[in-house]
């Protein structure tokens, strides 16, 4: 018998625990040619903002040992283009649509949540409140339990869509933060966001990001994440959604042990545009080579 | 668009730093266009851990395409140090491709450095094409300087020069292009690969001069498939991802920075 | 002519800017077979407590993506054998030595500065109050402002040396730590210690580490390190030290470029045991390349 | 000690995922001695920043040592892939070795799996000194055997065992070892190396029956020159480093956990 991988995260059912992250695999339209998007867990969207943003100029990212800084920005087309074309796009398929949303007031978060829940393709929404490259884009926000429970308490009462909550892991007490919007109804907690990064160039003593710092991600941080992982997910009852470094069904695994109840995978798709379908596939293989009927079975096992 | 390996069929250190190497790989090699790239993983060992993109420097037939490199980095560096008949992870073909549109008659290519990678393809379509062409290459040296492998029958001449003089007259890509514009028949297209200083001044020549100009643009790109917008660029349009909207644009459309 | 490398940070001059990370070199008789400990800027020894400390069960150490975990736990013979033994060893040597110290209460922080205080071989002391792998082995006195300022200006009262505080990077505002801890009589700080990480072994499902959590340095956490060294050089006025995944020298240039007036080297040890060496020939090259007569002159030079 | 680039001569699979490296390096194999350790970098590619430690198998002459090594993980992987005539960069000869008491008159050399790399140079060297030895060897399966090369004049025995009864008896290396006690003369001292359930039970076989034993002990290594602290087993005498002042420990002093 084929193992399970189905998991629901705060009320969304998904085919198996393994999501996009979010500005890694634009809309999914881009990754169209190289994975079958019905096959995924749940499709995370690029964060979208009222209105359109340029983002940051560039240089944007910056390769670093075994992980890349970016600093992107944001940019993105606000959401009313996102619903008539992104949105659009995505009906084709039979897959969860999570979006993501950043603002620069608790207004603007509050308005494009309100904006999104009107239309049925979205399935839940993720509030970044950690960009780390923009100055107004959520980090503030994400940065201390108060702020971060004030944003996610405002969204939360203009929706009745799953609400999940993306933390930073440039803070000092991520789990205070993380129980904090648990308390405020946030129905899941997603993490990692990128870590506040910077390089210079050599030669010519300039940053190599036009925006200075970036974010950090892919397989340097996994250690980081996963202890953060573990953390969160020892203190909180809503679901938590694991990331940070995940390239293959290995990387996964660590991230179920410690608890997390789905993952995202978003460096590695830059590598292995088909990186998430080789993750589900892997996992599946896994389970059935260990003789695990369920996902679940595995999920907090770490034996500590 | 495929994700595959191919296969390395030859490589040679063409000039100093610069190398070619040919690529087995039909999926590519028989629906690349002119001014596309691929984007290539140059190290296994995941210590870069991004993809390098690189032009299709040549379209060899429909099983093979070749890609013309100089070492900068790390990642150009390993893809040196790659071996015959070990293959490369590649994704493509990417990217637009420069467009030559029917009533052109007499088109000048202008290359800066590397930059000529991609005009050699577009030279040997041109002259299937039965489209006339000349093509300016600016260089640092002598030893910099790449064969432009033009057949006997092709009806191109090319122009050299390099900034100390050692091969051709003596100055930048710019300096060749204004001095030929001046000799020369106005051509109906520029189309121009280089650094960003080059192309900038490669611009504002065929501004003055009234010339319709295209140019194929350098950034550094993470997914290469227009996802991570990592790499745009300012146009009169809004921002455009060099990877998907381009590499090739018409130079009065893009905003310089 | 030679272009000068020497440096004075907070009163110890050194030959150059080139230290050892605390914990990486022993106390530098292990790597005296390798490099001639003369040549170095200074030599920062291992964590030392008032007593002994076994530190903490095996598997103490694990590889991740260009970096690794470490849980060692502040193992040493106590500060009295440290002094005996390994500060007697260290007397034939033309180097500063710099003693890091560590400990459970501030009490024993001043008790271990006191009696290091005494000897003469002592240039500095490092205060480490941002070790992740020990309970009550600092970190807790790293983690906020309070009681980094309490630990600081304790041990500041016992002694004249020269003090610097090494600050830890799993904080949320590093920039308001340095700032507390220059307010009460730090002469430098040095930064960045261990992230804290976490791998888990998926066929065991084990942690990788005996102590669960660990510290991640190496190339990895570079771009981090880099981000918060400017941040802190910024903002304050004492010289900061700066570490996190130097490998080479352009690796530690990017470090001076961003206000290190020192950079320190750990990981790269394990590596390459002449790695100090090599980094402090490869500064004086690119100095001389670029005609820069002093290290001074890239101090801080970022384009930003 | 030296820190010092060594030049492979030959590689070979001498059992399943289990290979052998000769490497050309005077400067360690003039000093070395049995039990001792090399720290390898094995993938110059940094994709692991970490150095590997393995036994010196045997010394082939004053020029020539050989590793043997199983691939468990990336680092061994990258390092069966090597190719022959190219370098490794290498810290050795590390660690304290088998010492061989004057008295030792009879020595009986227990190995599990791949513990038998530091064992064929030890009997080697016994041999030389003309101290008679049996050799007990405990492996998964007939696969995973590695022909221990005694010279044909070697006084030395040698019996298997099979997890899987493949070769020789079925059992592990400590049935092996208990089974051999009850026929045998008693040995002056047993040597063992291998996993450490293994090692414990060759322990507590040995202190039932009275036998001096010495235990070559593996942990996970940084430094591999004692600076680190990462390696350490508990002893009768606080904690020491298995790399320098190991691997190679009294039996009896060890606190296992
Ligand atoms: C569409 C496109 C086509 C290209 N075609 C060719 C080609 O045919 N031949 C060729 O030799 N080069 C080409 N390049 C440039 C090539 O991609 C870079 O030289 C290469 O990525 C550098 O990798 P590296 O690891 O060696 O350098 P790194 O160590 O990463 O960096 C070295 C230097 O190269 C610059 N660089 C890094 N990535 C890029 C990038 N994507 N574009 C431009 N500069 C970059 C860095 O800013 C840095 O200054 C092309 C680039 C693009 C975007
Ligand atoms: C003094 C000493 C001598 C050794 N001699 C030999 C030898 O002659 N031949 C041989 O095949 N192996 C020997 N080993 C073991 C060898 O070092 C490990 O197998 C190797 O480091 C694994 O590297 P990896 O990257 O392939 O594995 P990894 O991917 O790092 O890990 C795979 C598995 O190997 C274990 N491992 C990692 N490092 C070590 C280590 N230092 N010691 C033990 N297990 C480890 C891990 O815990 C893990 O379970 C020796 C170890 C020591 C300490
Ligand atoms: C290019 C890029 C763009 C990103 N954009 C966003 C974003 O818009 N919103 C967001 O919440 N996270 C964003 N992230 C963070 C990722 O979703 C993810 O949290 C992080 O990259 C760690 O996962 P990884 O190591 O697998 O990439 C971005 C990351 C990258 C690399
Ligand atoms: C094995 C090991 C032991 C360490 N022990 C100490 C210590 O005792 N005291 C301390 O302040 N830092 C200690 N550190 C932290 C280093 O001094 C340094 O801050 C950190 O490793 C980042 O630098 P790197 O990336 O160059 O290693 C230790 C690091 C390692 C890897
Ligand atoms: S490289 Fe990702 S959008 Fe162009
Ligand atoms: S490996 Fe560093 S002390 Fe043994």
């Amino acid at each position: 018998m084929e193992p399970s991988l189905s998991v629901d995260i705060a009320g969304i059912k998904m085919k198996n625990p393994v999501m996009t992250a979010s500005g890694t695999f634009g809309s999914g339209v881009e990754y169209s040619d190289f994975v079958d998007l019905s096959k995924l867990g749940a499709i995370v969207t690029k964060g979208v903002t009222l209105n359109e943003r340029l983002g940051n100029p560039t240089p944007r990212i910056y390769e670093t040992p075994c992980g890349m800084l970016n600093s992107i920005g944001l940019q993105n087309k606000g959401v009313e283009a996102f619903i008539r074309e992104d949105l659009k796009f995505l009906e084709k398929f039979d897959v969860p649509v999570i979006v993501n949303i950043a603002g620069s007031t608790i207004e603007e978060y509050t308005r494009v949540a309100e904006r999104l829940s009107e239309e049925s393709m979205v399935k839940g929404l993720e509030l970044n409140i950690s960009c780390p490259n923009v100055k107004d884009g959520g980090l503030a926000f994400g940065a201390s339990v108060k702020s971060a429970v004030k944003v996610t308490s405002a969204v939360r009462k203009t929706t009745r869509l799953p609400l999940i909550v993306k933390l930073s892991p440039n803070v000092g007490n991520i789990v205070d933060i993380a129980k904090g919007v648990e308390d405020v109804g946030a129905d899941a907690v997603s993490l990692i966001n990128t870590l506040i990064g910077m390089a210079i160039d050599i030669n010519s003593f300039e940053p190599q990001l036009a925006n200075v710092f970036g974010g950090l991600s892919g397989p340097a941080v996994k250690p980081i994440a996963v202890a953060m992982v573990w953390q969160v997910s020892q203190a909180v009852d809503i679901p938590v959604i694991g990331m940070g470094g995940i390239i293959n069904a290995e990387d996964a695994l660590e991230f179920f042990l410690v608890g997390a109840k789905a993952i995202a995978v978003g460096t590695a798709n830059f590598i292995y545009p088909e990186a998430t379908i080789k993750i589900i596939n892997g996992l599946r293989e896994f389970l059935k080579k260990s003789d695990f009927k369920n996902i679940s079975d595995i999920i907090n096992k770490v034996k500590v | 668009m495929s994700h595959i390996e191919a296969r390395i069929l030859t490589k040679k250190e063409v000039a100093q730093d610069i190398f070619k190497l040919s690529l087995f790989c039909p999926e590519i090699a028989s629906t690349v266009i002119p001014g596309q790239f691929v984007h290539i993983e140059c190290g296994k060992d995941k210590k870069f851990i991004l993809r390098r993109p690189f032009s299709v420097h040549r379209q060899i037939n429909e099983d093979v395409f070749e890609i013309l490199f100089q070492v900068v980095g790390k990642g150009t560096k390993s893809l040196a140090e790659v071996e015959v008949d070990s293959c490369l992870d590649i994704i493509g073909p990417l990217g637009n491709g420069f467009k030559i549109p029917d009533d052109c008659k007499n088109v000048l290519l202008v290359a800066g450095g590397i930059g000529v990678a991609p005009l050699v393809f577009l030279a040997e379509k041109l002259f299937l094409s039965k489209i006339s062409f000349n093509v300016l290459i600016g260089c640092a040296n002598c030893q910099k300087v790449v064969r432009f492998p033009l057949k006997d029958e092709m009806t191109g001449k090319i122009y050299f020069s390099t900034d100390d003089g050692s091969l051709g007259s003596k100055g930048n890509a710019a300096d060749l292009l204004l001095n030929h514009l001046r000799k020369n028949e106005k051509p109906d297209r520029i189309f121009a690969c280089g650094p960003e200083p080059m192309l900038k001044a490669v611009t504002s020549i065929a501004t003055r001069n009234g010339i319709s100009c295209f140019l194929s643009l350098e950034e550094r790109m993470a997914c290469g498939i227009g996802a991570c917008l990592s790499c745009v660029c300012k146009t009169k349009s809004g921002n455009k991802r060099v990877c998907v909207d381009g590499p090739v644009f018409n130079a009065f459309d893009i905003l310089w920075e």
